[in-house]
């Protein structure tokens, strides 16, 4: 079975979790690397949902939803929206995942309206959910997005998530506390922020830098360093197919 | 002990007696559970006009009251379908103004929770450091950016949203209106001590004894409460924690189906104007009903909730397995 | 399954750890019951000094730290024997600076709720229509009265108030710091989490699957709780719900003793200074003991938490007889 | 066994409860005349307490603090103090019972100190626990009071729980938005406020207008159809007898 950009992204994402980390896991492919990271190298990491959630071992089964009966049954706290997303406001909160309809160069993401007027969209999207609170309390940020020319723009038409802003010190001025951004992983490649921006730091097996050039829809920057893409382990892939066994989450084209 | 008024009504009445057209209605407040999608297709055979929605994450019970033209507003933090993609009807009343067009006022979750919270409190809003600097602060209209006066901070000031009706599905209410909700309550308890009343949905009814032998459960005081209806499966396709499971499935399928304007009719009258009542639309899903009750059904309820200490501690069930999936729409929005 | 961190220190452990000097903290956090008495003698004990106390009703906990010289400010909405009368050593503190003088910062138990509320939310204060235009608003010196921009009423401005350390009296937690408390809550949750950290003094050590089968019930989540001290009995002469009842007349005793400094004094050598833990204390009480459990036991514990319908509803108990009391001091403050 | 001064005011607190009744309790004599209340002419009043607790049927059990376990026993919700106090902010309690140490011709109340300076108290009082939000925010206020010349003072030191104010109109100008004090009953008479003024209305069995007026340090206001006040009646005292058997609450002096 070939590795597919999901599992590959899940991966990635694992490890961005550090041991111990509180994390505000969220849907899909996050679910299932917060699932590998505590089966790896991040036994004590903590998992909170936007329902009131909080749960130090994952859900033994597949989540299609966090508010699936599974996500409840073992969970440790079982609360208030409003509660866990003062934890998030309070400071509390490590890292946290979103993902979106469209992302830019600084990080900043639209999941609200494609087009010029909000009030008129070329394409309505479903909007926030808890994305823009992470987005904006969390310390630091993994942005997990497809890898898509008209996904990957300059500017967002809409910015529901912030991320750095269009210049630098943008979050402290408007008085965001949270860090931002510090990854996108895309089905294609890596990238840290630099100063806000985004640099590609690698790129996944069978991708390339050139192709990733052509598929990004601002002038791409490219570290000094950058690489392929560590693949996932044996392991790794072992734990991911277990969970995900008919590759719901991971072998959809994101 | 006083004999309380006995509020128990169908859904029917519920709806008629307390949800006149242009009414403010908080509904899918637990967020991807326990939504009552069984109230939202009473709504829908009742041709209510519009109606303005209140609610976090609702799954496609929003979906499906704009797409029958029930609705004139919304305030929500995420309008989809959360496992199968983007909500075809509320795409095609922002994109193309069909059935109608709608106002929606952009939320997040934390921001729709604090608007309901500061109602509740009494309060005229509730001060916040999300969303700052966002399109979607400014895009909603009713936020205020302010600097605390405490220490020069930069705020977004959430104003309090008072619904008319809140609706809330839980598992046992006694004929009274005390009603106990266990898993997620999300926005839920905000939302109904925001409301100036609140219709309860249980899928038992409890003798009344049983909710004052714990309080802590009861999610609201029953003199909020000005109908319950007592009616098991409700929430399906959305589930109920110890009760029934969800139906994966059945939300791909509804967004296959009401991809097209004809494709959302034919739906809408198999599922919700050919039947009578809810009683009729699970006999509809049959075995699959069942398959869904028996799943998370499994555990006996109220094992759960039972006290236990050292001696006798609960064991955790292994996974329960999944049943497998038809290949599902790869389009998806956020969340 | 990941093993959490073991938190369980003892009692004395815990002060040294996480209660220096200064240290704001709160207690009695759920108004009259679940006091955590034992935790307020240990810190008497370890001669902690210019603590800044934070607490709703705390029935005499506060003025016995006041008493010892152990606090240097208050903010509360009341101080007093909840029973019995007002409270000896505030009293002294406040009218003659005996044993030193305090600042205090008076409060309502929704203003002091809203203080911690807001700091849970992260929010730097929440407004309220209540306590507009009294002394007790003005005397705080913290609240700010401010026009709402939304309906220009006015409003009274409740700054978030965090606490170092909160102090949670509850009926069991794991040894992560999953913690259970039913009863009455108060501003119990809110004050967890509106702390940097939170000690749990728990009646009973309960194994890690019996919180995880009813999360509902935690009421802060396991990584903001730095100790877990398992402590029966350590709300006496508070009560703990279904554990054991309120000893009234010990408070009526505590009165009577502490109307002199030395008559304080010596009630603290025998109940505190000369007593090395909480279960010399019980050993002390004894017989008096047992029969506060057995009056509260009557129904065992967790009868109140099972989750039976219809079919078995439980049966509410008739009155238990009440021991007579001694004559008490008729005088009395307000609440 | 005569009638005490405590039994006439529980018998007429409870008249002042009607039925259907949002209210919040509160402690002593109060949460008696809930009980009277409930089983004679108003069995569905419901009764709040600011701990969070709400019932439906009083507590079986005489009650030393509102937090009792008989308190909790039986109740039908056991929720958080502030969601409790924002049933009441937001207008939705009928009516609150209300004492102090002392109360002004306004129904102002102090709970807090005795002496100009709050700072430097001659008497500390314990404060105002919720008594002054039930003041602040109810639509209506019953005041129980020990009747003294000392405690019914033309204006009191400190007001902590607010009255009608020092002058008329005052509540609304301030902002608060529940009505203030509608009853004053002491262990010699009851007042209702006319124009937010305290007028006598009836005197206690064994009392009478001059003794008030002795006992009382204002400029006493007398109804023109001034009465005894209705003793209670067999009934209610056999309900008052039966709840208090030893008196605790009332027949203490107050």
């Amino acid at each position: 079975m070939n590795v597919t950009p999901g599992e590959i992204m899940v991966a990635q994402a694992a490890r961005e979790i550090r041991d111990g980390e509180r994390v505000f896991v969220g849907m899909r492919l996050p679910l299932i690397a917060f699932v590998v990271a505590k089966r790896t190298h991040a036994p004590n990491a903590v998992g909170l949902f936007e329902l009131g959630i909080v749960r130090d071992e994952p859900s033994p089964e597949l989540l299609y939803t966090m508010g699936d009966p599974p996500n409840v049954r073992g969970a440790t706290w079982c609360a208030r929206t409003v509660d866990l997303m003062g934890l998030l406001a309070r400071g509390e909160v490590d890292v946290g995942f979103i993902g979106g309809a469209e992302v830019d160069r600084r990080g900043d993401l639209n999941t609200t309206a494609i087009g010029p007027d909000r009030a008129h969209p070329t394409v309505q999207l479903p909007g926030s959910g808890g994305g823009a609170d992470i987005a904006s309390l969390a310390k630091r940020l993994i942005v997990i997005m497809p890898h898509d020319k008209r996904r990957l723009r300059e500017r967002v038409d809409f910015v529901t998530t912030p991320g750095h802003g269009p210049e630098r010190g943008w979050r402290g001025r408007v008085g965001l506390r949270g860090g931002g951004p510090s990854v996108l992983i895309t089905t294609l490649g890596v990238f840290r922020f630099v100063d806000g921006d985004a640099v590609l730091a690698s790129y996944h097996p069978g991708a390339s830098v050139e192709r990733i050039r052509a598929e990004t829809g601002w002038d791409l920057r490219v570290a000094d360093d950058v690489r392929e893409t560590e693949p996932p382990s044996h392991t790794v892939l072992t734990i991911v197919r277990g969970y995900d066994p008919q590759g719901f989450w991971t072998r959809r084209g994101e | 002990m006083t004999e309380g008024r006995n509020k128990v009504v169908t859904m029917a009445e519920s709806v008629r007696r307390h949800v006149p057209d242009g009414a403010r209605v908080a509904l899918g407040c637990a967020l991807e559970p326990a939504i009552p999608f069984a109230f939202a297709h009473e709504l829908v055979r009742a041709r209510r006009r519009d109606l303005r929605l209140v609610g976090p994450i609702s799954d496609v019970a929003f979906d499906l009251l704009i797409g029958a033209g029930c609705v004139a507003e919304v305030d929500a933090a995420w309008v989809g379908n959360v496992s199968a993609g983007l909500a075809h009807c509320y795409r095609r009343a922002m994109e193309q103004g069909i059935p109608r067009g709608i106002v929606v006022r952009d939320h997040s979750n934390f921001s729709i929770g604090l608007s309901l919270l500061a109602a509740a409190l009494g309060s005229p809003y509730i001060p916040t450091r999300s969303l700052l600097g966002t399109d979607l602060a400014r895009a909603n209209g009713t936020f205020r950016e302010a600097t605390s006066p405490f220490d020069g901070s930069k705020t977004l000031l959430i104003p309090a949203i008072e619904p008319d009706v809140t609706v809330l599905a839980v598992q046992r209410c006694d004929e009274d209106g005390n009603a106990q909700l266990w898993g997620p309550w999300g926005v839920s308890q905000e939302a109904a001590l925001a409301a100036k009343q609140v219709i309860v949905v249980a899928d038992e009814l409890a003798e009344r004894e049983v909710v004052r032998a714990d309080p802590n459960r009861t999610i609201v005081p029953a003199f909020k409460v000005a109908a319950v209806v007592i009616q098991s499966g409700a929430c399906h396709p959305s589930p109920l924690q110890d009760r029934y499971d969800r139906d994966h499935e059945f939300f791909h399928e509804y967004h296959r189906a009401t991809r097209t304007v004809e494709g959302f009719d034919a739906w809408v009258r198999e599922w919700v104007l050919d039947l009578p009542d809810r009683d009729a639309y699970l006999a509809k899903l049959g075995d699959r009903w069942e398959a869904l009750c028996r799943r998370e059904q499994v555990r006996p309820p109220g094992a759960q909730t039972e006290a236990k200490t050292r001696s006798s501690a609960l064991r955790a069930q292994g996974p329960l397995p999944l049943e497998p999936l038809a290949r599902v729409d790869p389009e998806r929005g956020s969340e």
